[in-house]
């Protein structure tokens, strides 16, 4: 079995200091929410399941960094980085969390199931793989329409053994349809570590059972994964069909917020902690476009505002009333 | 008007006319390109005339292929999805039941998913368990989804082309066994809609009310001939033509009329659509009800392959004319309708 | 007998007396191994005991574990296959309704197919449209299929171990709601069984029969209850344990018993199991009834996220009562059993 | 893309001369049969569908030749031949055909369906894909009651695009289960040539992607088959787990009796007729263990003979009675 080949490209990218500092910025937005909403959640303010993306954040804004506003996603149950990192605004998100009116989804779909028309985003997804063939389909719309938008496919390491995985990327092969499938391997499938499941070394083998590149990144290199995902979107924007990301993650919580994660060993924890994309990033910006604490504090500050604020909005929205409950079955 | 129109004829039609009309539609399924033009050549002569971009032979990826409608319908276009048989929906039951029938209340009421899933299939040539089911109750089960079950070529034409427009999800399900009858259907191009959700009476009578859909119809009919020429009983047939929503008021308004009521489907009879029909009417209407509801539907067991095994399980005119009989009997209304036919149910 | 057994305790001691008393039962699903032991710990310590062989953690392939049990079953097996939620069995319906269900008949009565899909869902706990569902009207509309759904610890072990013990697929639902309570079981190892298609008579009473399976059981005794206390009201709680093949005799004894019935459960009330329910007593026993019987299920929607619109779309204890209430009501019967109960019964 | 690789070890086969004359003569079972049964089918004798599988004969013979009676397999709605293969008999095949109470399923089943368990026939299958995971579900079996038989699932080239294949052979894959994955790659699926729906040159480039070996062979050529599926049938009973076989090989009829099968050129079919397996087999045996017309004569005719006597016994056989229909739901 060959080893899985890296991608190590980093000289190309195309990276100014003002894109940097908006991805930056993406990622500290997401570690922001997912912190608050991981409190809220152990404070029992919140409903439902929630699961966290806490690490992982590099590969949502590596990729949704490299699309337009006017690209589509699919995302899943652990979507929340993907959207916000798509431009979702965290007032509505935690709206939704909340099960508010004034969430993305007005309260009827909650954080597995966020959408949002206007950013592309045709929906996190509670059934594992089940946004591969959907993403495929609006790959199929574009080339249809004639527009030259991409669609991506979000999707975890669980996702590659299901029958949609399969059906939706070879669809989107032999069609030369403008996707790009990225896998968030965060080496576990709730407690399940991948190589319990799989028998290759890396997932790219499989894209070429499907005719199309495969290309294995490290997911917690924020440049890494930008100038993959670039790459993977002009490719699709261009006509030439999808691409197979692999970005290996870790994920710091649990499957979801309370799982006590008995499955892995500490350490691991803390070496993938130590691997954390967003310092990590901090100091490529700080060898690359210029980066000091004073901008990191600016930051960091700003997205404090902004998710006490949201948190605020989400609280005082009022419920949805029942007559919705009913209304929205139909269009 | 022309008289004699084969329902395939009127299928293709009603798709060539919404592709014309709107460039968002296009088709999807395996096998459905030239030159085979579909399983049942329902398709033929589409992909030549709007080119294979919009009318696309997939593979066998029925998760793929509901998937890829649900991505497309939620993205500007209007796909009209086919799956060969209503069984192989099995394989995609998510995306239809999880995805397609849920995407517009989980945003809230912001994204359609304006796909139509056409297939066909039924029982009534040896097609044997996997290929011969009625899973209509099933849809009928999940709010979001409509059903449409056509049983002339004048309504399939008109039901297809409204369900192409309608912006929710639809299961398009053609009865195989319709697919060679005929009747008269409106010249090419005279543009129609059959709107979704209306019942219609496909025959008036005034003594009991037969309640059907898809090829149950042809059979509800031709019981009422049998039962007006035998008993001088005179059935009234309501064809649903949509199974989900279905038309209450048109059965209830029938069953006021004849007060007695026989409900006939293929599928089976547990816990089929005959069982919310029947439960309905008896709900609104008890103080009319003297004699039990019929439920006429297969029996329990997958429909087996030899064709005198398969006549057995599966209903047809047969079991609707002893229903209607029994019914009457039962009621004591073969009174009002002439005393051979009373002596005759009795040898029912 | 032990007082005070969790209902999760219960289902894992059925696994683990199955598991010693025959080497051909052997579990898979989705993180069923230790040290996960299930998503909501069913068969925790089980891997440890039996090693991973024989309760095998698997990938997320729903299609693959029933299929791979299906192909066990053939062979000589006894495979208890959980999928996670029951919603996740629609990615796998093909395999089970086309392939389990049906492979003894279509051999001709030569395989059997002793297998148990274990699967747990359900409402109540805000986990949206795609993990909530209730799917029975689904496989009781199935031949083949056999669909178990328990409502207490005692049940739940004894019906999990008969269903194991049978030749035929099961689908044993466990409604995630029930998982924390408790009841009294027999202690480890005093071998019972529960028979399957065998409904229990929950709480007796005379005056309105309520008919409920999984947890809708417990609301029903709640609501029994109240209406006791409040009404004056004994209402007999039929528990169908089995929901196919139901028990149709103990139904109608109890109705015939008292006169008035309500069939309630959490899944959609269009197309649902009290559909063929109520047309069944109807058809059965019209002599008897002279008060609609009353349905309660889901309004027509999927499941809402926020807990309001959850409640608001889900019935419960508080539906039964009003069911209750209307139905004695309406029957002309709180005479029979208190006046201020009729008067609180105008309110309703 | 490489060029798929076509396994080239017939010297190292096994064949002798009585195994020999057992294939040629199981061969040439499945083509009477099969051409019978068109007949009959053609004169409205008999109900359902009928998929032929004239031209495929090596494929099923050189698998099953390479099988034991207590093996299994799964088959296809096209799955005569496999049956056939493995050893029933005329008699029941051809009563099933015709629904009577003497058929393998008594008329319950029908063509796509017959299984036999005696034979370890699991069952062909009206679903496309649908014997894969069951067969993996058979070899799981065995290798829990640790037997040393082998579960083999034969499909077309139009299963290997749904989840059932993927699902199925990963999980074979990963748990090492005893099973060979046949694929006859006849070229269609129904009107659809496969490079339609496939951007990869053969199909054994996915078996990398389940970590599994794949062998490309000729599947008109029943040496190739057997040497190879008993290469893969050893790997299996030795616990080292599955492998993926591409039979390459050509359906002389339409998809079902009666198709015109106006979707592919008629010099395609002369093509493939030219290569007709018997013959080809007839020239391989001269050559290695001695076979003359004689010998070609005496099987051809106790086919024959054995052909007629079946159809009899079909034709003379009771109906089922109908109880039957509602008897055989439950065990
Ligand atoms: C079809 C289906 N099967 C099972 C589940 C239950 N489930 C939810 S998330 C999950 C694990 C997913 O793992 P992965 O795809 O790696 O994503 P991660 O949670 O690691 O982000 C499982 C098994 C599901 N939601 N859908
Ligand atoms: C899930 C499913 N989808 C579609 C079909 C309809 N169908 C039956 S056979 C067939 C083509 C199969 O092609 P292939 O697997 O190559 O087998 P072949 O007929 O060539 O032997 C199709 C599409 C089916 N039976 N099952
Ligand atoms: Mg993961
Ligand atoms: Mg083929």
């Amino acid at each position: 079995m060959t080893r899985p080949k890296r991608s190590d490209k980093k000289g190309e990218t195309r990276l100014d200091r003002t894109t940097a500092l908006d991805l930056y910025t993406r990622m500290v937005r997401i570690r922001q929410f997912e912190e608050k909403a991981a409190r809220l959640y152990e404070q029992g303010l919140l409903p439902g399941f929630l699961h966290s993306s806490v690490g992982q954040e590099a590969v949502a804004v590596g990729v949704c960094g490299a699309l337009r506003k006017d690209d589509y996603i699919t995302s899943t149950h652990r979507g929340h980085g993907h959207i916000i990192a798509k431009g979702a605004g965290l007032d509505r998100m935690f709206a939704e969390l909340y099960g508010r009116e004034t969430g993305f989804n007005r309260g009827l779909g909650g954080s597995m199931h966020i959408m949002d028309f206007e950013l592309g985003v045709l929906g996190a997804n509670g059934i594992v793989g089940a946004g591969i063939p959907i993403a495929a389909g609006a790959g199929l719309s574009i080339q249809l329409r004639g527009t030259d938008q991409v669609a991506v496919a979000f999707f975890g390491d669980g996702a590659i053994n299901t029958g949609a995985f399969h059906e939706g990327i070879n669809l989107a092969a032999i069609w030369d349809l403008p996707c790009v499938f990225v896998c968030e391997n965060n080496l576990y499938a709730e407690s399940t570590p991948q190589e319990y499941v799989l028998r290759i070394p890396a997932l790219t083998e499989r894209a070429r059972g499907y005719g199309i590149p495969g290309e294995l990144v490290d997911g917690n290199d924020l440049v890494a994964v930008y100038d993959a995902a670039r790459r993977a979107v002009e490719r699709a924007r261009a006509g030439k069909g999808p691409t197979l990301l692999e970005c290996r993650t870790y994920r710091w919580y649990g499957h979801y917020i309370g799982d006590p994660a008995v499955y892995r060993p500490q350490e691991e924890v803390e070496y993938w902690k130590a691997r954390d994309p967003i310092p990590r990033f901090e100091a490529w910006m700080k060898e690359h476009v210029g980066f000091d604490d004073a901008d990191r504090e600016a930051v960091w500050q700003a997205v404090a505002a902004e998710v006490e604020a949201a948190v605020k909005f989400a609280e005082e929205s009022p419920l949805t009333p029942v007559e919705a409950a009913l209304d929205c079955v139909y269009s | 008007m022309r008289d004699n129109v084969l329902m395939r004829e009127a299928l293709r039609e009603a798709l060539d006319e919404e592709m014309a009309r709107d460039e968002r539609v296009f088709l999807m399924g395996e096998d459905i390109a030239d030159p085979m033009g579909g399983s049942y050549k329902i398709t033929l002569g589409l992909s030549t005339k709007y080119g294979k971009h919009r009318v696309r032979n997939t593979p066998i990826s029925e998760i793929a292929i509901v998937g890829a409608g649900v991505g497309a319908a939620i993205t500007g276009m209007r796909p009209v999805a086919e799956i060969m048989y209503v069984d192989f929906l099995e394989v995609a039951m998510d995306q239809v039941v999880s995805q397609a029938a849920k995407i517009r209340y989980m945003s809230g009421g912001q994204l359609s998913v304006p796909l139509v899933i056409r297939c066909q299939g039924g029982p009534g040539r040896s097609a044997a368990a996997q290929h011969s089911q009625m899973l209509e109750a099933w849809f009928f089960h999940v709010p979001g989804l409509k059903v449409v079950m056509p049983s002339t070529p004048y309504d399939a034409k008109g039901l297809l082309k409204a369900a192409i427009r309608d912006d929710n999800p639809v299961i398009f399900f053609e009865q195989n066994g319709l697919y060679n009858t005929r009747g008269p259907v409106p010249d090419p191009g005279e543009d129609y809609t059959v709107p979704l959700g209306k019942a219609d009476i496909k025959r008036e009578g005034k003594d009991v009310t037969i309640v059907a859909y898809a090829q149950m119809t042809l059979f509800a009919l031709q019981a009422a001939e049998q039962l007006a020429k035998e008993d001088g009983v005179e059935a009234e047939v309501v064809d649903l033509r949509t199974v989900s929503p279905w038309d209450k008021e048109t059965v209830l308004r029938s069953f006021r009329k004849t007060g007695a009521l026989v409900v006939a489907h293929q599928a089976v009879r547990q816990g089929g659509v005959g069982a919310e029909i029947a439960a309905t009417v008896y709900e609104e209407a008890l103080d009319l009800v003297d004699v039990e509801i019929a439920r006429v539907g297969a029996k329990f067991a997958p429909t087996p392959f030899a064709p005198h095994l398969e006549r057995y399980v599966i209903p047809g005119k047969d079991e609707i004319v002893a229903a209607v009989r029994t019914t009457l009997e039962r009621g004591g209304r073969f009174g009002a309708v002439g005393q051979a036919a009373a002596q005759r149910a009795g040898a029912v």
